[in-house]
């Protein structure tokens, strides 16, 4: 037996879980209240612009995403497999390549910010 | 030969119906596809934010209406599961042994509890 | 039938007979041994020992104490050269488990620590809170998956011996699983099946404990040595006799009557000592067989608290305090929570004595050898003896590993010593009629009789009349009714017809195996008319060194009791004297 | 305390020369209140039906030998009281085990997935008997004792779906054992255990259902033991791959 690759991609999925578990959930009650129509200051597209434009805002953001995108993407993996689809090989490529792709728009965004 | 052992068949689609507790963590594996999207809105937010302010409205505007809504409250209930479930289980992740004795599990459960809902408020009262 | 060839065969895989297959696997890596248990290791009744391990470590200790504590314990009974030998070997051995691994309580600065136990002068037991026997069994289990020519025969049920040319040349056993007989042809074989406290209905021990290893070697013509001298532990819970470890009155446990005395002093063993704080060899440290006769008198005298169970005393933890317990005594916390729904942190627990310990068994020298050469045995199930007319708790543990790997060292000197031709076709005939015994038990359609009905017949003749105090009229009865089911054991019938994992024929052997026990127990009470350790004699009520300084040997014979012979004490430095467990004396 | 009331006890019952397939029996058992469900089963082997077969034998939770799924519940026969329950008790082997028969499963699969691991003392350091214990504190038996009360009950295998469907998996006791001797201050095996569990038929097939923990009669806390092997193989990869100048 061969030791296993996972644990690159178990790294990020734990690091996500722990990020997720502590910004998503205020994340998420701030756009539901941007689509109930109330307007947070943060939603005005300077402040925003402004956070993106530090260097330090882009480091957050970049990492709040990207960890969220493959911490996602791991557990999608495994949940492809409780589900009973025994191609594991294919679902890790589809489901990495989907966070690969996150993760790369998510650098073109910031670059051009 | 005597011996016939008899294999029972777990069903590789249907096996979590079997008990609550599978259940409960198929309930918690799901919270990642809302998760997921929300990043991808997240994404498309920061694309729109490196366009212009007028992408930005647009990507608001979008945003707005009932199923959008929808999806947030769905996301709400699942991000907040995730949590629940990931800091619950960290004393037994990460146990923390202080001279002889371990730190009770409660206690840093409760610390994550605590941090989170500091995070939250913070994130929240700077975003209002 | 498929014949397996071996170096050594080990009967049970408790305690003993893993230390056995280890020390055979370090001694000499290409022997083969084939390791045969009625249940998986570790399912081994080693595993609910829970006090610990007697042997010298500490400074304040020595050997002459360990040997003075064994030797008037077990009332004089013992063969000192074999206590002798056990205590020197003690230490290394239970050091020995240390480098294996096993999981020994601690003092603060890392040394193994020890706590007081009953009939010591000394603190010397070695424990892992009171789980010992648990880790040590997984310990030794463990370790031995290291050896790859240890091969086990899980599940497997010893038959017969194979005897011929005057040596024992292997065994049958059933493989549970497929109901096939095997042949295994051993140059030795070493027996470490455990005790059969199982022919008493109240009983600390597990349901495997059923005598089979003793009943092996019995119908071999090996005799079963002071077999009368049946342990009673003082603290056994009273609805299902499960044990609360003699580790409780070590750190402090009191013994109380329906009145709150500490009844104790009344029975030799005062003057009181003050609560919490124990004296060695005192009060509630006293011995097993004192503390459990002490119990049958106040039960005489009314002293007892009634419960739905029987009459009781309690046993009173309150003032050692919540941590102490669940850092020392965890498991018993666990065991009064869950079986009696009472927290010895909060309540006195009520407790009665219970079958725990067989002193007999075996008959060995001071090398594990029986009479027949080529076959050893070890652990409870061999009678060495160092045990005496009463264990002392925590030399047990001890035993199985010393004398453990003394039977493998003999097994090793008898292989290479005596000639490895075996004579195939004699052994298979003898195999041939094994499985016939079986097959003819299995096919019995006629009989009558129902393995349930037997055995309850056998164990209430045994708690009526072979108990704590027994008188000779009572044990003539018990030896007639013995002899009776052994009769009535021939007209057995078998419900279940299945050859796999057939527990109706397994339940049938076992039964077989306790009524053997069962009968040597109660003749050799019958015959040994004097008072001594855990035998006690209501109509003999004095020690009799004149005539029963003796060990009793008990030879089989397939339809007649037991012919019952004499053999004397082995004495080399401690002559009989009194055993004194009161702390007011010097 | 001890009332009598009558429960139905419901067995799974399969007995191979006879049985192409499984089937239930019942049996109505007196129980008293304080029994244990082992207690009811011996009672149907020794008044009502000689032939069912099952394992046990301590009747205190130590041996590991009466695990069975009772009301779909892996628990032991000699824990699971029946005053826990209504009158009704279903009794089956346990889960994700062949059935040898009846209430007998076949382990062997775990013996050898346990033995797979090297759960002994690999010590660090050679050191002769004679040179006497291994110093080891409180704090540091602390470390690994929990993961010492395994009584290879089995529960935890029946409780886990993950093994249930992939048999090839390790599973929670074994690498528990894994972990045990990890933590254990005397021992130096950690790099040779790691090449059975850090692969994915060991630690990485488990997905934390956490259900092992849930069962598990004696608290071992099998799955945190698999988080943390899996957090310290995940800190072993990224030092051996990202930082190959680090010595572990």
């Amino acid at each position: 037996m061969a030791k296993s690759n996972k644990p690159i991609f178990w790294g990020l999925f734990a690091a996500g879980g722990t990020v997720t578990a502590f910004v998503t959930p205020v994340l998420v009650l701030l756009t539901l209240f941007a689509a109930m129509g109330f307007s947070p200051d943060l939603f005005t597209y300077e402040a925003l612009r402004g956070f993106a434009a530090h260097w330090l805002g882009k480091l957050i953001i970049l990492g709040v995403i990207v960890l969220s995108l493959w911490h996602a993407a791991h557990r999608l993996r495994v949940t492809v497999h409780d589900f009973g689809v025994r191609a594991d090989a294919v679902v890790a490529y589809v489901v990495y390549g989907i966070a690969g792709l996150g993760t790369l728009m998510t650098i073109v965004y910031l670059l051009r910010i | 030969m005597s011996r016939k052992p008899y294999v029972r068949e777990v069903s590789k689609t249907t096996w979590f119906l079997s008990q609550p507790r599978y259940k409960r963590y198929m309930a918690r594996e799901v919270t990642c596809v809302f998760i997921l999207i929300y990043t991808f809105l997240l994404i498309c937010a920061l694309g729109a934010l490196a366009k212009g302010p007028d992408a930005f409205q647009a990507f608001l505007h979008a945003l707005r209406g009932p199923l959008g809504v929808l999806f947030n409250l769905a996301a709400l209930v699942a991000t907040v599961y995730h949590s629940m479930s990931w800091f619950d289980v960290t004393p037994q992740a990460m146990p923390i042994q202080r001279g002889e004795e371990f730190v009770p599990g409660n206690v840093i459960v409760g610390a994550h509890y605590g941090a989170w809902a500091v995070v939250s408020l913070i994130i929240l009262i700077w975003g209002i | 039938m498929e014949i397996i060839k071996t170096d050594v065969a080990i009967v049970g895989a408790g305690g003993a007979g893993l230390r056995a297959a280890i020390a055979l696997a370090e001694a000499d890596p290409k022997l083969r041994i084939a390791l045969i248990s009625k249940v998986y290791p570790m399912r081994s009744h080693t595993c609910a020992a829970e006090g610990g391990a007697a042997g010298v470590i500490k400074s304040d200790d020595s050997l002459d104490l360990h040997f003075n504590d064994t030797v008037g314990g077990g009332d004089w009974l013992c063969d000192q050269n074999a206590v002798e030998y056990f205590i020197n070997e003690a230490p290394n051995e239970l050091m020995q488990l240390e480098h294996w691994g096993c999981p020994w309580s601690r003092e603060p600065d890392g040394s193994v620590a020890v706590r007081p136990f009953g009939g010591m002068k000394i603190k010397r037991t070695w424990f892992a809170a009171d789980k010992s026997g648990f880790h040590i069994l997984h310990t030794l289990f463990q370790t031995s998956l290291k050896y790859p020519s240890i091969q086990r025969f899980d599940e497997y049920y010893a038959i017969d011996l194979l005897v011929d040319d005057g040596r024992c040349q292997g065994l049958t056993a059933l493989e549970i699983r497929s109901g096939e007989m095997r042949q295994f042809q051993a140059g030795a074989v070493i027996i470490a099946a455990g005790g059969a406290g199982k022919m008493f209905p109240f009983t600390t021990n597990g349901a495997i404990k059923t005598g089979d290893g003793m009943a092996l070697a019995y119908r071999a013509g090996v005799p079963l040595k002071d077999m009368e001298f049946v342990q009673y532990h003082p603290t056994g819970l009273p609805n299902n006799g499960i044990l609360l470890t003699e580790g409780c009155r070590g750190e402090g446990g009191i013994l109380v009557n329906k009145h709150g005395r500490r009844y104790l002093q009344d029975y030799g063993m005062g003057p009181e000592t003050p609560v919490g704080q124990p004296v060695l060899k005192t009060m509630e440290l006293g011995p097993r067989d004192r503390l459990s006769q002490s119990f049958w008198h106040e039960q005489r005298k009314g002293n007892t608290v009634s419960t739905p169970w029987g009459e009781c005393v309690l046993l009173d933890m309150r003032h050692l305090g919540e941590k102490k317990i669940n850092e020392r005594l965890p498991l018993v916390r666990d065991l009064c929570i869950s079986y009696l729904n009472m927290d010895p942190v909060k309540e006195p627990i009520p407790i009665r004595p219970v079958v725990h310990y067989c002193m007999g068994g075996i008959h060995t020298d001071i090398k594990a050898a029986t009479p027949v050469p080529g076959l050893f045995a070890a652990g409870e199930c061999a009678c060495v003896s160092i045990n005496g007319a009463n264990r002392l708790g925590s030399n047990s543990l001890t035993e199985l590993l010393v004398f453990g790997r003394r039977a493998a060292l003999s097994a090793i000197e008898h292989l290479q010593s005596s000639p490895s031709a075996s004579n195939d076709p004699a052994l298979s005939a003898q195999a041939r009629a094994s499985e016939d015994r079986i097959r003819a038990l299995f096919d019995q359609s006629a009989g009558t009789e129902t393995v349930a009905g037997l055995r309850k017949e056998m164990m209430h003749t045994m708690e009526e009349n072979a108990g704590i105090y027994r008188t000779g009229e009572e044990l003539q009865r018990a030896c007639e009714k013995i002899a009776e089911l052994r009769g009535r054991y021939a007209n057995l019938a078998l419900t279940d017809k299945s050859k796999v994992f057939n527990t109706d024929l397994m339940q049938a052997l076992e039964l077989g195996s306790m009524l053997d026990c069962a009968e040597t127990v109660a003749v050799g009470a019958r015959d040994r008319t004097e008072s001594r350790g855990a035998h006690q004699r209501l109509d003999f009520t004095a020690r009799d060194d004149q005539n029963f300084l003796k060990h009793t040997l008990a030879y089989h014979h397939p339809k007649e009791p037991p012919r019952i012979e004499y053999l004397d004490v082995v004495i080399t430095k401690s002559q009989p004297g009194v055993r004194d467990y009161s702390g007011a004396k010097k | 305390m001890s009332e009598e009331r009558q429960i139905q006890l419901e067995v799974l019952r399969y007995n191979p020369e006879t049985d192409s397939q499984p089937r239930y029996q019942t049996y109505t058992v007196p129980c008293v209140n304080e029994w244990v469900v082992l207690d009811a089963l011996n009672y149907v082997k020794e008044n009502l039906d000689p032939t069912l077969s099952y394992r046990w034998s301590c009747h205190m939770a130590v041996c590991g030998s009466c695990g069975y799924m009772i009301n779909g519940e892996p628990k032991l026969g000699c824990k699971a009281f029946i005053h826990e329950y209504g009158d009704h008790i279903r009794v089956e082997p346990l889960a994700n085990f062949p059935i040898e028969r009846d209430l007998v499963t076949v382990v062997e699969d775990f013996i050898a997935k346990l033995a797979s691991v090297k759960p002994y003392l690999i010590p660090k350091e050679d050191k002769p008997i004679s040179a006497g214990e291994f110093r080891q504190t409180p704090a540091e038996l602390k470390k690994y004792k929990q993961y010492t009360l395994c009584i290879n009950c089995m529960l935890c295998y029946a409780a886990c779906p993950q093994y249930g469907l992939v048999p090839e998996f390790l599973g929670p006791a074994a690498i528990s054992m894994a972990h045990r001797y990890n933590q254990d201050s005397r021992d130096g095996g950690r790099d040779q255990r790691q090449e059975v569990v850090a692969t994915d038929e060991g630690v990485w097939e488990c997905s934390f259902v956490g259900a092992c923990s849930e069962v598990c009669p004696k608290h071992v806390d099998p799955a945190g033991a698999l988080q943390q092997v899996k957090v310290a193989s995940t800190i072993d990869w990224y030092k051996e791959h990202l930082m190959p100048w680090v010595k572990k």
